[in-house]
């Protein structure tokens, strides 16, 4: 890298010139961070402040810079030099805003934003400009599997984007459980009346249009590559099996609805007892005449059942709601009403689930005269005629038994979202020991997966709960964790129909960024558009396999010899997989254990006798690292002897940096991650969870370098946390004085 | 100010909360070109008012972190504050939009160093605490508004104060000379992201919000547990600052009522159960109590509502509350119902009542100036419904709160949705494709 | 300012020599100051009130206040109906509702009224004298006609039911309605701003069936007003009226209380500030003489 | 139709027709939401055995002779406070109403309910002359159940003039008057079925 040309540029506004001595930091700047060209200015990020660092970017060929002014995550618009790798040294939010004022910390305050000056200098240093993954790919189709009402809407909303789609579906003709519907609750105001599902009409147009391949009565047979290259083989129930190239996919594979066998003290299974697809059939039959049972007699009482074997706490039956079964039985008691108003019907419920505008359905289906009643089934059982209903009414709070000529069971859905990786993991680690019988069961496992992936962690998408392949973000509801894969419809959550076309056609999106993404060997969610990815030196790599068993993406495939095999589009840059490396053998081009080391390795330790401590924090740049930076914008107070390292992901920590910065002298490491656990916050799954299981390891290499296991924290914060993590960090330097600085001083 | 220079080929976003942020973020990393309008100084919308979600109990500014990094990264993105849309002619395809643009008195130059703060001496009520605090004249929305700059209230441009902030400011940022500007920008589709805002509680009259200290509404008592809110995240009593410790939630304060709002508002059930885990982390021996009718907990959340069933803090009382009167001798409110579950009259003293209140669409600005055109569908609450004329034909599309009663969830799927919507009214005036 | 005419419905408590008298007497004065003209519906019967329901049915109970709307329209055309009581606005508000919303009942109610060859036209508006003073009139204009202020006096908005539910004075809210405590302060006098029995039920429909029940009710609501230091109850229902202070000296047999509370029509007060005589405001006719108000009069 | 009175089938909806077609406002039944609202509204509710609420709910279940005799809609003050809180904007005061006069005409009323008899007795009052005569309302009242209801002190106020007694209030057209609720309530019976 001889044209490497690096410059230092200290802001001096915002009172970073009147509290500390900008022109010492200069110096450092030079002689210690060894930077070719250093100049301070009294208002950097103004239009004249920027212009002097274009200028020298233009005429003196800079190519890195060391901005020591405010937070790396203020001012972005005018300290962003596209080609320039740029580090930032937080001077304000990290020093000035948090320091106590007063001249007896003047000392302090400048030794912590020297140590920032230094290390900026030192990263920058290390940090090498992203090119981009240089295997671009070219398919820009997607995939879409499952011919539903979903998957239809996936298919055409991408169609008419432009982008071409190949749509694979089980059966012999599109429409799924849809077309098994007499009609729909309604999407739009008055919201009064069941409407056509319209599933034909889109049908038709799925079929007709040029840019849909359709490839009916068929699966996947494998799933291999990665965004902008899957290789697919799809299955022909005929026997014949074509090989494409797509993009992205977006699974709509629908739900099956809970089995009423399994509901026997609700009459499952016996004559006048139907579930909702079942009144949905004897709907379609009676096609608007009066509905009659199986046995030909017109029903004149019907009873809906709500929550059947749904919301079911004693862990028999689906624990979570369906959300769309009242609405749903709402409809299907108008079905009777509309073809005679003279039928009794009553909805039993416990809570009354219509959200939204569904409160006028609701009120239409009252007017109409359907009865509602809150109370709870505990019985029914089949009698000559119909059926008897055994429930409480707990308004009148009383038990009764009445007589209805049909029973309809509201039961919920249960997603066909494939294979658990869970119970995948378990076997194939089982399999992979030798156990036969292991073998068997992965193998019949891997026949009842929709994708069949031939990824490392499992053939389907991970399930959140309760077996759907939801996302586990509020905010980002499409963040899958196998990257260009997206679930939409009643595959990723229980939903209506309205829900399910939406979901379909956000995932449509989505699939088109994918691809558009790895066009441009572009990361996507969280780190949008990051275009450096890992890299590994395969030489030094000892086959250990934890980077490709960490990797919450699912993105490093193990070769034959066992030899990681980055996909560099399914990876999502969080380098859990630099942090899992025993050998340090992985790394970003502007983020590696050297960009963050030659940091920890920078900061000036003082000797045991000046009585101060050096703690070094490594802080989740999402949550921790904005946490801190908001204790200084609210002015909050904390030690002027920690020095803080934003990092990707806790994942990404790699036990080195821990073990150097602690040989070098340091007296406490504070790590900063995220929330883990079942609720965990961490945006790459598990690199909080990481963080503990390692540092759990490391207490022994600490008790042998004889130091006390409290040198090394690891905390959940959260980014509000700004007021609470200033007092943890005085109350660790608290702690830390009352230990005693550390030992390793003057050796590192 | 400058006006980014929109061309038909451009999506515009009307509303920066998280559906606008979504809709406009989708789109242009699809590689698409969006202007994103907001009326108020900030980014961020409703939810960054929001302490923590359901279920997850996680922080809402978390994701706001991600999207502004998002955001920043984002050459395709415009984003203009305090910009409302004050008109929109033309076709799909081929809209001319009037945007205002209200002046904030302060330039890019603003390093958020907070010396006009320091200076003035004026205060306002503090909207993003819903006016519980008071916050100066010369401010920053909240701690992670975007941009981030300093906002001077038009209260003091004329007078003394505004001349101390502009002298107090060390980059010369502040310009008490700016005006409303109008513009037109030409965009080839709009997504309507406006959003929503709780119904008006003083409506509400048998609860007497408007009367009796201590009812408050579920979005303050969100900022009363956030700790960067105005009780520093205590939940104090508003009469008196003492720590509320049994506290009631009222559902469907304004929801499912043909005097208030015909709708349910969805989310207020989950919000009412995160906010009696609010309760239980404050420790001490706090007590909650919902009132509802139906406690509609979808989906997974059930799994929520059944955690929270399970928790001895809580009880539920199946009843619509009649009526609140006060107990004069130390402001607590008294609820008067009947819980119908077997009929059991009730008259409970809390010390404080959480009112869920529903949410309306926040479209009064675009129906009062004209914004909002004639051939935008809205159903019998004022959501809107999208163009009419067919989805086919449309060029706008209504998107998160502002077209249903969503959760942030929902939201985001419907503004990812309307934002594809969006990319193919693009695509097919761009090829003339026509399918 | 013109003179306004109006076709008065006064019922049957208010008429002469019935239990309302004085507020008869008192809405006399006052109109007269501020030169309004009511003239009596011609052979206007009873509304049936809310206890009509019973025998009473529906219809019934329709085409009998159809029949003084009848009347109303032939006689005084163009006039609004105007009634002081609150059950007769009611019933009368009531069944116009009913009528102009169902053109069965419209149908049915005309076909009775031809029984004596009447007919109900849909024309005529109702409204309570209360209306006509805020909405015709407005606090300022009729503040210019005070002649003596009502200052030093507190006085409890006792506003009751059935002027505030369902339909109410326009402007104002169910549950805390202000239009009692605005005509108390335009006169001078003071108005409790905490009364936490303004609105609440006087019972008096079961004032005669269920005593205990009602007095009950009546009980809370006088106690309320001396909580609250209040000296007068004011109240715009001759029924409440009638209940609240009727009742007092039996609840203070039953229970101890030394109740001795004036209560008082919103007419009586004007009338007084007004500058009428005792005479003129009906005070004489008090069960529980209202001193402090008597002595301004005497001024 | 063919509603059977004698047996409603429990939760079927043979009474809740009965209701919606004889009742006043009886059509709004099944709108209701089970909320409760008028339950708690109601200033007299300590006092009887079924809420509003729960009235339309025993209707739906098709109690029929529990609703029709309970005391219930008796207590009803009409106070409109369920009516305006209602968050179906049932008139659930006029419905209270209907079945109390249904459950008159029905001669289903318990023995003595006090609030029945007032009730007739204040529409025979009104009928014979056209409006009601104060004094003899409660002197009859006096007779029948020994209420003193403070109307001696009325009359010392000199408010109600004792000479009432002897004719008083009355209107002229008694015979018009009269001839119209005939009419009405034929009508009436006509639509409720109660005739012959």
């Amino acid at each position: 890298m001889a044209d490497n040309k690096f410059a230092a540029y200290i802001c001096a506004g915002c009172g970073i010139g009147e509290t500390l001595d900008v022109k010492s930091l200069e110096k450092i700047a030079q002689k210690e961070g060894k930077m070719a060209l250093v100049k301070s200015h009294p208002f950097l990020c103004s239009e004249e402040g920027v212009k002097t660092i274009q200028d020298d970017i233009a005429n003196e060929s800079v190519t890195h810079i060391c901005i020591a002014a405010c937070s790396r995550r203020a001012k972005t618009e005018a300290f962003s030099f596209p080609g320039i790798s740029t580090a930032r040294a937080n001077l304000r939010e990290g020093v000035l805003w948090v320091v106590a004022a007063g001249a007896e910390h003047d000392e302090v305050r400048q030794e912590m934003a020297e140590d920032y000056v230094r290390m900026g200098c030192a990263e920058v240093k290390k940090m090498i400009l992203p090119q981009g993954n240089p295997d671009k790919t070219q398919a820009k189709n997607i995939l879409v599997v499952g011919g539903g009402m979903a998957g239809m809407t996936s298919a055409i909303e991408a169609a008419e984007a432009g982008y071409d789609v190949v749509l694979v579906e089980k059966s012999g003709a599109l429409g799924g459980f849809a077309k098994q519907l007499w009609k729909r609750v309604p999407f739009s105001a008055p919201y009064s009346e069941a409407q056509p599902t319209g599933v034909e009409e889109l049908a038709a147009r799925v079929t007709a249009h040029p840019r849909i391949k359709l490839h009916l009565n068929s699966t996947l047979a494998e799933t291999a590559g990665a965004p902008g290259r899957f290789m697919i083989k799809i299955a022909q129930e005929s026997g014949g099996v074509s090989d494409i190239t797509v993009g992205a996919i977006v699974q709509a594979t629908g739900f099956t609805p809970y089995d009423v066998n399994k509901l026997p003290e609700l009459g499952g299974g016996q004559p006048n007892v139907v579930d909702q697809a079942g009144l949905e059939t004897l709907a379609r039959t009676a096609n608007g005449a009066a509905i009659q049972r199986a046995d030909g007699k017109v029903v004149n009482s019907v009873i809906f059942l709500q929550c059947a074997g749904q919301r079911d706490d004693s862990g028999t039956h689906l624990s979570y709601c369906s959300g769309h079964c009242c609405a749903t039985s709402i409809k299907q008691a108008m079905y009777f009403k509309d073809a005679n108003p003279d039928v009794d019907t009553m909805i039993l419920y416990q809570d009354l689930r219509v959200p939204g505008m569904g409160e006028d359905f609701y009120r239409s289906a009252q007017d109409k005269g359907v009865t509602f009643t809150k109370g709870k089934a505990t019985k029914v059982a089949g009698n000559g005629h119909g059926c008897s209903v055994e429930f409480k009414d707990l308004i009148l709070d009383e038990l009764t038994t009445l007589n209805a000529d049909l029973v309809v069971l509201a039961t919920g859905q249960v997603s066909n979202a494939g294979v658990d990786l869970d119970k995948w993991t378990e076997v194939s680690t089982a399999a992979e020991s030798g156990d036969a019988s292991a073998k068997e069961e992965q193998q019949r496992l891997r026949t009842t997966s929709v994708l069949k992936m031939n990824y490392r962690q499992g053939p389907d998408l991970p399930q959140l709960k309760h077996g759907f392949a939801d996302s586990h973000f509020i905010c980002f509801p499409y963040e899958t964790r196998r990257t260009g894969i997206y679930a939409a419809g009643p595959t990723r959550r229980p939903m209506d129909l309205d829900q399910a076309i939406t979901d379909a056609t956000g995932a449509a999106l989505k699939a088109i960024q994918a691809v558009e993404n790895a066009a441009a060997g572009r990361a996507s969610l969280p780190r949008v558009g990051d275009l450096s990815y890992p890299i590994v030196r395969l030489e030094g790599c000892t086959q250990c396999k934890r980077c490709t068993v960490e990797c919450p993406f699912g993105a490093i495939d193990e070769d034959e010899r066992r030899f990681p095999q980055f996909n560099e589009q399914r990876c999502r840059r969080c380098g859990t997989c630099m942090g899992a490396c025993p050998v340090r053998v992985i790394s970003f081009e502007n983020y590696s254990c050297d960009t963050v080391g030659m940091q920890i390795k920078a900061v000036n330790i003082p000797d045991e006798d000046e009585d101060k401590p050096r703690i070094l924090i490594l802080a989740c740049e999402n949550d921790a690292y904005p946490a801190l930076d908001m204790a200084g914008l609210q002015r909050q107070v904390y030690s002027a002897y920690v020095r803080a390292v934003p990092i990707r992901c806790l994942g990404s920590v790699n036990t080195i940096w821990i073990t150097d910065a602690l040989n070098s002298g340091y007296d406490g490491v504070m790590m900063m991650g995220c929330k883990r656990g079942d609720d965990y916050q961490c945006h790459f799954v598990k690199g909080s969870e990481m963080a503990y299981y390692r540092m759990s390891k490391i207490g022994d290499t600490l008790t042998q370098m004889g130091l006390e296991p409290e040198r090394v924290q690891t905390l959940e914060i959260a980014i509000t946390d700004s007021v609470r993590v200033a007092g943890l960090i005085n109350d660790y330097v608290k702690q830390i004085k009352e230990i005693g600085l550390s030992p390793m001083k003057g050796f590192g | 100010m400058t006006v980014p220079t929109a061309t038909s080929r451009m999506i515009l976003v009307v509303g920066g909360g998280i559906s606008g942020i979504t809709a406009a973020l989708e789109a242009a990393e699809c590689g698409q070109q969006v202007m994103l309008v907001e009326k108020t100084p900030t980014l961020g919308g409703r939810t960054s008012q929001l302490y923590r979600y359901f279920p997850k109990m996680c922080h809402p500014s978390c994701g706001l972190e991600i999207n502004l990094k998002r955001l920043r990264g984002n050459p395709n993105v415009r984003v203009m504050t305090q910009t409302e849309v004050v008109a929109v002619e033309g076709k799909r395809g081929d809209y001319r939009v009037s945007l205002k643009l209200t002046p904030r008195y302060v330039t890019q130059n603003c390093t958020a160093c907070g010396k006009c703060a320091e200076a003035v001496s004026a205060e306002i009520p503090d909207a993003f605490n819903y006016g519980l605090s008071r916050l100066k004249a010369a401010y920053l929305p909240h701690a992670m508004a975007y941009p981030q700059r300093y906002v001077i209230d038009p209260s003091i441009i004329a007078t003394a104060e505004g001349q101390k902030a502009k002298a107090a400011c060390p980059v010369n940022a502040i310009d008490l000379e700016m005006v409303e500007e109008q513009v037109e920008v030409n965009v080839g589709a709009i997504v309507w992201a406006t959003g929503w805002r709780p119904y008006d509680a003083n409506k509400i009259q048998p609860y007497g919000y408007d009367r009796f200290p201590n009812v408050i509404t579920s979005l303050e008592f969100e900022r009363l547990a956030d700790p960067r809110g105005p009780t520093g995240g205590k939940l104090l009593r508003p009469s008196d600052g003492q720590p509320a410790k049994n506290i009631a939630f009222i559902q469907c304060a304004g929801s499912r009522d043909e005097n208030h709002l015909r709708h349910c508002s969805r989310v207020c059930c989950m919000a009412s159960l995160k906010q009696t885990q609010y309760v239980r982390e404050a420790g001490g021996d706090g007590k909650s109590t919902i009132y509802y009718i139906d406690i509609r907990a979808i989906d997974r959340f059930e799994d929520f509502y059944q955690m929270v069933q399970a928790d001895t803090t809580v009880s539920f009382v199946k009843s619509k509350v009649a009526r609140i009167a006060l107990n004069e001798a130390n402001n607590n409110p008294i609820l008067h119902g009947v819980d119908t579950e077997g009929y059991h009259r009730y008259a409970n003293e809390h010390d404080l009542v959480v009112l869920a209140v529903g949410m309306e669409p926040e479209i009064t600005g675009l129906l009062a100036n004209g914004g909002l055109r004639a051939d935008i569908v809205l159903d019998s609450s004022n959501f809107i419904e999208g163009c009419a004329g067919g989805a086919l034909e449309a060029g706008m599309f209504g998107a998160g709160a502002a077209a249903s009663p969503l959760d942030v969830n929902r939201s985001v799927q419907s503004a990812t949705a309307a934002s594809l919507k969006a990319i193919q009214v693009l695509h097919k005036v761009a090829s003339s494709e026509v399918v | 300012m013109a003179k306004k005419e109006y076709a008065f419905y006064p019922g049957c408590s208010s008429q002469l020599k019935a239990s309302a008298s004085n507020y008869l007497t008192s809405v006399n004065s006052m109109c007269k100051t501020l030169d309004v003209k009511l003239t009596e519906i011609p052979d206007w019967n009873c509304c049936s009130a809310s206890i009509g329901y019973c025998e009473g049915g529906e219809l019934p109970r329709l085409a009998i206040n159809a029949r003084n709307f009848a009347q109303a329209e032939t006689h005084l055309p163009g006039q609004d109906i105007v009634a002081t009581c609150a059950a007769c606005w009611l019933s009368a508000r009531e069944t116009k509702d009913r009528l102009d919303g169902s053109a069965q009942l419209m149908k049915e109610t005309n076909e009775a009224l031809a029984a004596a060859g009447l007919h109900y036209n849909a024309e005529v508006e109702i409204r309570h004298m209360v209306e006509v003073l805020i909405e015709d009139f407005g606090y300022e204009e009729l503040k210019k006609s005070m002649k003596k202020s009502l200052e030093g006096i507190k006085f409890a908005g006792y506003v009751g039911c059935q002027t505030n539910r369902p339909f109410g004075i326009s402007g104002e809210s169910f549950e805390n309605p202000l239009y009692l405590d605005k005509l108390v302060e335009t006169f001078g006098g003071e108005a409790l701003t905490k009364y936490d029995q303004k609105v609440a039920c006087c019972g008096g429909a079961l004032a005669f069936s269920e005593p205990e029940k009602s007095q009950k009710q009546i009980r809370d609501i006088v106690e309320s007003a001396y909580d609250h230091g209040a000296e007068m109850i004011v109240t715009p229902c001759p029924l409440c009226q009638a209940n609240v202070e009727v009742y007092q000296s039996e609840i203070n047999k039953k229970q101890g209380t030394k109740f001795n509370m004036p209560v008082l029509y919103y007419s009586q007060l004007m009338t007084v500030a007004y500058g009428g005589s005792m005479k003129d405001a009906g005070l004489d006719g008090q069960l529980i003489r209202a001193e402090k108000l008597e002595k301004i009069t005497a001024k | 139709m063919a509603t059977n009175l004698q047996t409603p089938a429990p939760y079927h909806n043979n009474f809740l027709r009965e209701v919606e077609e004889r009742v006043e406002e009886g059509e709004w039944v099944k709108m209701c939401m089970q909320c409760g609202v008028c339950a708690g509204s109601c200033p007299f509710g300590p006092h009887w055995e079924h809420s509003p609420q729960k009235i339309f709910m025993m209707i739906r279940a098709g109690k029929r002779e529990e609703v029709l005799t309970s005391d219930a809609m008796w207590m009803c003050t009409s106070c409109y406070n369920c009516v305006v809180r209602c968050p179906r904007q049932l008139p659930i005061t006029h419905i209270m109403h209907g079945l109390a006069s249904y459950a008159h005409r029905l001669g289903l009323v318990p023995k003595g309910q006090p609030t029945h008899e007032f009730a007739t007795m204040f529409w025979n009052n009104l009928a014979k002359k056209g409006r009601v005569n104060e004094l003899k309302l409660t002197l009859a009242l006096y007779f029948k159940d020994g209420l003193v209801a403070g109307i001696k002190t009325v009359v010392l106020a000199k408010r109600l003039n004792p000479m009432e007694i002897f004719g008083g209030h009355a209107i002229k057209d008694l015979k018009g008057f009269q001839a119209i609720i005939a009419k009405a309530r034929e009508i009436e019976d006509k639509k409720q079925g109660l005739t012959g």
